[in-house]
């Protein structure tokens, strides 16, 4: 499909509580402004990534009314009410959650809204640029690691001093993903004793790359595109056997195991919990889809057998600058892809990435 | 006279042997290069059995060539080990005019 | 012989010893090698001086005619045309020592009135000189292209023919140490040595030729060495037995660099073992990869002006970013800039190459994004690959059907030299075979890449 | 002067708001135990510190009221109230901020009370293991690394990712004695650019022993005992100035600056705070005495110019187990000091370590 | 002298140079040694083949008495011992000389018979002979404490009584080339140069004789050397030079190794300049301390079994901390145990040396704290002190003056030994002196502490 | 023959140089006692001068004890050499039986 006039691109306004990321910054403007295309902010989108108005107006962006523009650029999914600002034939490119958010994809479908979820977009080479879900879990590791070090009633690093010897904080990542890479990368810059653990065995090579020790429970489960299957009934059940024991040596656990599509595994058990030390921190990154703990509430702080229980949902808003900057770069590097050169709309439905991007709108498609 | 000269010999080699125990690379080429001009020596045997009066035309003949060989061997030698060298030498002078241009 | 001339003659041999001892570094190398060129002169001044020599004319004829042709050649030979001149160099001196031998057979009716070991000397000395000269003129056919770079055989009938040819030259020895003095029978001495330096070295293939050539010099040098014992000369005999020795253990160390061994070489001359002509240890491929040495890859970042390093997943695993930041302090030390060239998804995870360069305290000005380094890339003398290879990988440029196609890509190419630091030829996180390794430009260092760049590290401290 | 009967030692609760650490841990109640003390505990006074009361039993303590033990050990500076609950006669030993508490000071010499504070102990070799204003001083600029990485919506470490390259925070900590040194280890360990500054000279090698960079402003003002001195007006306008300057650069601010028993000197004025980018933060350990920062409000986080300005008063006690633990063995040694090995108080007066260690009593004393 | 024993020759003195060879590197260097000794074996028994011998009990009283007062004695010395023996050994084999060429002088009727050089070698011979006899013995005296170790001078008579006897004795030797035939004339070049020898030796300090006996030794070599001209016998020529050759060299290698320069030595000796007798390279102290060089702690090091690292604010300073980190690697390589003992306030800062040693990823088991360090240390082989000052120092526990009495310390003088890197003698943070610098077992590396631990690391991969 | 024994002497020189051109400062001494031992060769010299039949009872005795000299220098050189070299290689067997005891 391909549209007569350069595009109008909305920047809108995150309704979501605590959402302060936004999709676009000033840098970004200009770059899209080259191409020809309009870029309308509603006001106040930038505020909580500390971008007032002024800065986007001075890269070429104008104020108005972001909802109605031919495509809406957004970070979290939107709400039914959001979908119904939209105008038909809008395109809306952002996290949308097609696995979980069914209500809103269906909404988007009969609201004649072309929808590309960057967390469908295929994870192959070619497509790294656009790769949210990389850029926003790197931030989301980073933060999780700092969040267990202020959490923690004790230092990470080991220190001797004239008044005793602190031995270093003993950290242990559940998933080695991004997100537990870069867990595991922030957790030894700060001096801790990080290990790692994951399904999926050639991981191993990567957590020691980063300096991290590799915990081996000896279960493996590869799944398909590099992302990890689910366990069987008897190998989780095993797994969380093996991991109940190992937790209790750590200090802090920062989980980050997930599956796509499903329920995040439960890897931490109420017993682990228990056995833990008092004062003891797990973060867990998987809340969203449930958690990794059995005691996890989603979105609180709790004590549970005297360890802190983080399970923040939205990591990556609380570094609101670097979070939207990376962000907004993936968002651009798939608005190019699906915008020729004069700003108009030309999505080939043949590429792999816009198709496999494409959430709604495809089947009623212009082509 | 041969016994001395056996002693001299097995010196000379060891001598050789402790020299190049251990050299980069990249040097050996032109060191290569440079033990060949030494053994253009041989030139001296060409030198004293022709100037100690060698006669007959083909006897001087075959000399001469061989003292031209012993000299091609030579100059040309220790010529071209020192323009291989030179690689090594100019660097650092290119370096340095470098800098001044900056 | 007077005194004073074997007194010049010790000079000249220490002067010999003293230049090749400068010889060994690079940095006295120069210096070294007119040192031994002025022991050179020493010696051909002090033989003029013997007593009762004559034929001046034709002294002065040989000289001028050598001077003639080598000089020329030498100053106009072409840099890539080196090892040839070398290698002709080499065959005149064996030459010369051969004829010496002839007329020594002649002007002594067969070593008539000699005593029996300056007829052993002599008959060697002509042995080997004469294999020496044909073999290295064959050495400089094929390294001039004038010969087909390849192995030329005989086929089957290769090993039989030069053990007759050996057990001719060596019969005919046998024949005038014994007391034979045919003129036919020197001639078959040399002719029959000739014949085998053109049969050993013609099946040799060009990767193989500058350790033949290293050999055959070493050889020149011990029939110096021989016609220094026949002649009872000191400065020959120390001159020639010094290369001779000096040139057997710089064979011995070219053909280890070259992962290749000496008897091996020979044999493959000789008609044995079937060890191929190709370069390069060990490569899991077909197709040729030039393998370097730590020294070597020292030596080349040592004269450079601008070195780039592109780490990627392999320096991780091998955590070798403190080697690597101690070598860039070494090389920054020798004033050269060492840069470092981040690709956006080297190893694998968002920042992996930061975390470890910060912790070896590499500092962050030095750290070049993708398109800064692309623009470095074409002012570095060498662009230092340190376990990296998919963001090194060209197909993402050129291969649309490759899996890595449209990523952006780090253009080691453009600089003027690539080494590679990794264990294998196997390939990286998208399983795909990389063209850089095969390029011209690129040699492959091959080990862990800690190990390597400590290796690097040590070499460039020697430096 | 020496007491009869071997001493009991009491730990009571700390009744300061916020105050999470205890003056004593479990590990040296058995240390005391050892020269016949009696360690008398307020229940529920490790409670903050993830110490439950049977730990100390175990170890050796008896809960009891340890407001009336001959030795009383506190954490933060007692209230006159608290003061009141004390037996004339009684040992007691915290910060004590005998420089600020005038009145709380006079209050302790009225009740009969020999005082000792650790903040008076000199700083001295022999006296480092108790040198509690150092243990705690490490904890804070430790913290305050980290809530200035929290804080900051950026990264602290640089990146090059797929989503483009964020380069390193840069941070500044003014003040380098031992928070402050502390501070830029751990924002250089986080991968951040640190610099510090201080006045006293000498201080420049010991920041970079620690890797990080010295900001030189040509400003010396070194004092007695390894402190600095205050800045004469001209030299404090001067320092303002030349600091307003340099700040703008960078993200983070952590100041420590203090001068003994003076009000902190200001370092970041108003105009400076303007001159940094949005979103940058100030950590200003200074608060107790004033702030160095002029907008400071000590206590309270705030935003002026688009700048965070944090000014935590005790951020020891966001680390209360390992704080407690470093603190309790600064008072164990120095405890030992004045208990001779039947656990009999023996102060001695000459020892230069006590004589300046106590702040009530010694005139009154027993000698 | 028969073809055949001078091939003997040649053979044992190709032994001598191969085992010499294997001498200077740790590995081979018993090897080496009994390699000489059995070129040494087949010299002997060359010798006794030659034609017309005799005198054959005599000879065999020799070895005999040589054999029964040498081998008890090389065996039962103590180790502390082992500095006088060889001086000892090296005097006898001078006076040896000296003797053989006082009979030489007597049978020939003072060299009558003989041409001029074999004059000059032999008197050449019994000079250097006599010389280093007697100042071996000297030496010996001085050592074993026979004499006192401190420097004896005749005061401002020294430097014109050491040049009359060197004039004396050549005076001797020149009359005797001359023609002269007295045997007094022998006996004043003797006595002379005997004389010479005690009075340049005495002067010398104990700190400075082992720079002398090397010395001794490169001249007992050369009087072998002229000896064999002497005698035409190449094995003595070949053996005495290269004995002369090497041992000069390694008379300046100790030399320097020690901070002083020969000819300051020998002047001090020769009663010229003031140099005085400790050593220590630019202490500023007057007390003496030992210097020791970045090859000698790596040999130290790889020949332990436990060794401890103590790091304080000089490695800070230094940013040593990668490098230390690569040398406990490459000791670790060798099997060796490295811990690092962490004292509470080592550093500036309240964990200062944590910091570094994580930034270079010591694993944190390898840390230990002080008490269990000072229970380490007596199981230690070397301590190897890296800018720590204060930390380390026992004044702490002994001196009730000192500022920092009280402050428990690193124990590290309970280990064999004790190596400090430091740039000077220069006090630490607590501003006083550090006895532990002067402690006998302790050897100070002065310099950078990067710079001394990067040199450590290269010399340990030589190792 | 004096030449030829120059010769001999000058490259020996040069073998000594070359050989000991950098040896580790802890190998100082057992190689310094070592060339020591190896010019206990004079012992040659006492053996030659003695063996062809020195007359008179004073050279008798002076050869004797040269020869004694020469003998003690011998052996005692290596004797001692090689106990100062044990020490280098005790320690990696003591090594090893530790690991054994483990
Ligand atoms: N950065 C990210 O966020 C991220 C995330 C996921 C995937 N990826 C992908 O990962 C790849 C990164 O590219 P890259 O060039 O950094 O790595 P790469 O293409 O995976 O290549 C790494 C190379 O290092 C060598 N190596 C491994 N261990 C070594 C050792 N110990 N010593 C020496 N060499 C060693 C391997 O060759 P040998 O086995 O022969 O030694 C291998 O070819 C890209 O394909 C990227 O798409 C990146
Ligand atoms: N850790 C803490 O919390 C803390 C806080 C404040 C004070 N202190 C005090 O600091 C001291 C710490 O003891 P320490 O043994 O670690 O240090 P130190 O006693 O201060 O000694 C450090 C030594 O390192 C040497 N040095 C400095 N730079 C060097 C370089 N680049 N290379 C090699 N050597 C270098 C210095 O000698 P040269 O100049 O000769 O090289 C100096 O003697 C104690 O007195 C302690 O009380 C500690
Ligand atoms: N080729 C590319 O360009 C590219 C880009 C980004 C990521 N990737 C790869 O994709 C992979 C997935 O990354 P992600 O961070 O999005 O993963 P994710 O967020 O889906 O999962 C996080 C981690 O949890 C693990 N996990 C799942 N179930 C588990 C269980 N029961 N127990 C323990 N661990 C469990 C997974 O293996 C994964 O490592 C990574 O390996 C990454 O290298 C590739
Ligand atoms: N000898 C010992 O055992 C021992 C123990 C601990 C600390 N110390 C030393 O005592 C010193 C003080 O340490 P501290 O942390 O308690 O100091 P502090 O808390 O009193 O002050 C913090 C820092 O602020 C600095 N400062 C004061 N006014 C300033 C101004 N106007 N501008 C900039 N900086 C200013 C000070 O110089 C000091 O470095 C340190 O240097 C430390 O090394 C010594």
């Amino acid at each position: 499909m391909v549209t007569e006039t350069p595009l109008t691109i909305g920047v809108v306004k995150e309704t979501k509580p605590g959402e302060r990321r936004v999709a676009l910054v000033p840098k970004l403007v200009q770059r899209l402004a080259k191409r020809g295309l309009r870029v309308v902010l509603e006001p106040g989108a930038g505020a909580g990534a500390q971008l007032p108005d002024d800065l986007f107006v001075e890269a070429g962006a104008e104020t108005g009314d972001a909802w109605s523009a031919d495509v809406v650029l957004k970070v979290a999914p939107p709400s039914i009410a959001d979908i119904e600002r939209l105008k038909p034939g809008t395109v809306l490119i952002g996290f949308l959650a097609p696995l979980s958010n069914l209500d809103e994809i269906a909404a988007m479908r009969k609201a004649g809204i072309t929808a590309f979820a960057v967390e469908s977009i295929p994870r192959i080479s070619r497509a790294q640029a656009m790769d949210a879900l990389s850029s926003q879990a790197n931030v989301g590791g980073y933060r999780a690691a700092l969040l267990a070090a202020q959490r923690l009633p004790k230092f990470f690093p080991m220190l001797t001093t004239a008044a005793g010897t602190v031995p270093p904080a003993k950290v242990l990542v559940l998933g080695a993903g991004v997100a537990g890479l870069q867990a595991l990368a922030t957790a030894k810059r700060l001096g801790a004793q990080a290990t790692g653990y994951d399904v999926r065995p050639e991981v191993a090579e990567q957590v020691r790359s980063v300096g991290a020790q590799w915990l081996d429970l000896g279960i493996e489960a590869v799944g398909e595109g590099g992302y990890a299957r689910e366990l069987t009934e008897s190998e989780r059940a095993e797994q969380q056997r093996r991991l109940t024991e190992a937790i209790g040596g750590f200090d802090v656990v920062i989980t980050t195991a997930l599956v796509p599509g499903r329920k995040a595994p439960t890897l931490v058990t109420a017993e682990a919990v228990r056995g833990m030390r008092p004062g003891s921190v797990i973060v867990d990154m998987a809340g969203e889809t449930g958690g990794n703990c059995e005691l996890t509430e989603p979105g609180e702080d709790i004590v549970a057998h005297e360890v802190t229980i983080c399970s923040p949902l939205n990591l990556p808003a609380e570094m609101p600058v670097h979070a939207s900057e990376l962000y907004a770069r993936n968002l651009t590097e798939l608005l190019e892809l699906i915008v020729n050169d004069d700003g108009r709309l030309a999505i080939d439905f043949s590429d792999e990435v816009v198709a496999g991007a494409c959430v709604a709108g495809r089947a009623e498609g212009v082509e | 006279m041969l016994i001395e000269s056996l002693a001299v010999l097995v010196l000379a080699g060891f001598v050789g042997f402790t020299v190049i125990s251990k050299v980069p690379n990249t040097l050996h080429t032109p060191l290569m290069s440079g033990t060949n001009a030494i053994h253009g020596i041989v030139l001296l045997g060409g030198l004293i059995v022709l100037g100690h009066g060698a006669e007959g035309v083909l006897n001087k003949i075959l000399l001469v060539i061989a003292i031209a060989f012993g000299t091609i061997n030579v100059v040309g030698g220790f010529l071209v080990t020192d323009r291989m060298l030179a690689m090594f030498k100019a660097k650092p002078e290119q370096k340095a005019g470098k800098e001044v241009e900056k | 012989m007077t005194t004073f001339v074997s007194v010049l003659y010790i000079i000249a041999f220490s002067l010999f010893i003293y230049g090749l001892m400068g010889l060994t570094g690079p940095r006295t190398a120069v210096r070294g090698n007119w040192i031994a060129a002025v022991g050179m002169a020493i010696a051909v001044i002090a033989t003029l001086l013997l007593p009762g020599m004559g034929n001046w004319w034709l002294i002065a004829l040989g000289i001028v005619l050598g001077a003639v042709v080598g000089v020329p050649a030498a100053r106009r030979v072409k840099m890539t045309a080196m090892p040839q001149m070398v290698a002709l160099f080499n065959g005149v001196g064996g030459g010369a020592v051969a004829l010496i031998a002839w007329v020594e057979f002649r002007t002594t009716n067969g070593y008539d009135t000699e005593p029996l070991y300056v007829a052993i000397a002599s008959l060697f000395a002509a042995i080997v000189g004469s294999v020496s000269f044909w073999g290295s003129n064959i050495a400089f056919g094929k390294l001039q292209e004038l010969l087909s770079g390849r192995p030329i055989t005989v086929g089957r009938l290769q090993q039989p023919l030069n053990v007759a040819l050996v057990l001719a030259a060596v019969a005919c020895a046998v024949a005038i140490a014994a007391g034979g003095d045919s003129e036919w029978l020197i001639i078959g001495v040399l002719v029959a040595a000739g014949l085998l330096g053109v049969m050993v070295v013609l099946p040799i293939g060009g990767a193989d030729m500058p350790v033949v050539i290293s050999l055959l010099n070493a050889f020149t040098g011990l029939s110096a060495a021989a016609m220094g014992l026949a002649l009872d000369n000191t400065a020959l005999i120390v001159a020639g037995m010094i290369v001779g020795a000096s040139g057997s253990i710089l064979t011995n160390l070219m053909a280890k660099a070259m992962n290749r061994s000496i008897p091996a070489i020979v044999a493959g001359g000789f008609g044995g073992g079937g060890a191929g002509a190709a370069g390069g240890g060990g490569a899991a491929q077909d197709r040729p990869v030039r393998s370097t040495s730590a020294s070597d890859a020292a030596i080349q970042m040592a004269y450079a002006s601008k070195v780039m390093v592109v780490p990627g997943y392999g320096m991780a695993v091998a955590q070798a970013q403190h080697a690597v930041r101690e070598m860039a302090d070494l090389l920054e030390a020798k004033g050269i800039e060492v840069l470092y060239a981040i690709h956006p998804v080297a190893g694998r995870m968002p920042g992996h190459m930061n975390v470890l360069l910060a912790e070896a305290d590499v500092p962050y000005e030095s750290l070049k994004e993708m398109d800064e380094s692309n623009s470095q890339f074409p002012q570095a003398d060498v662009s230092l690959v340190i376990g990296a290879n998919d963001v090194t990988n060209p197909a993402a440029q050129s291969d649309p059907n490759s899996p890595i196609y449209g990523m952006p890509i780090l253009n080691v190419t453009s600089s003027r030299s690539v080494i590679v630091l990794k264990r294998s030829m196997s390939s990286g996180f998208a399983g795909i075979d990389n063209e850089l390794f095969y390029d011209p430009k690129t040699a492959m260092l091959f080990g862990d890449a800690k190990a390597s760049v400590s290796e690097i590290v040590e070499e460039l401290k020697n430096i």
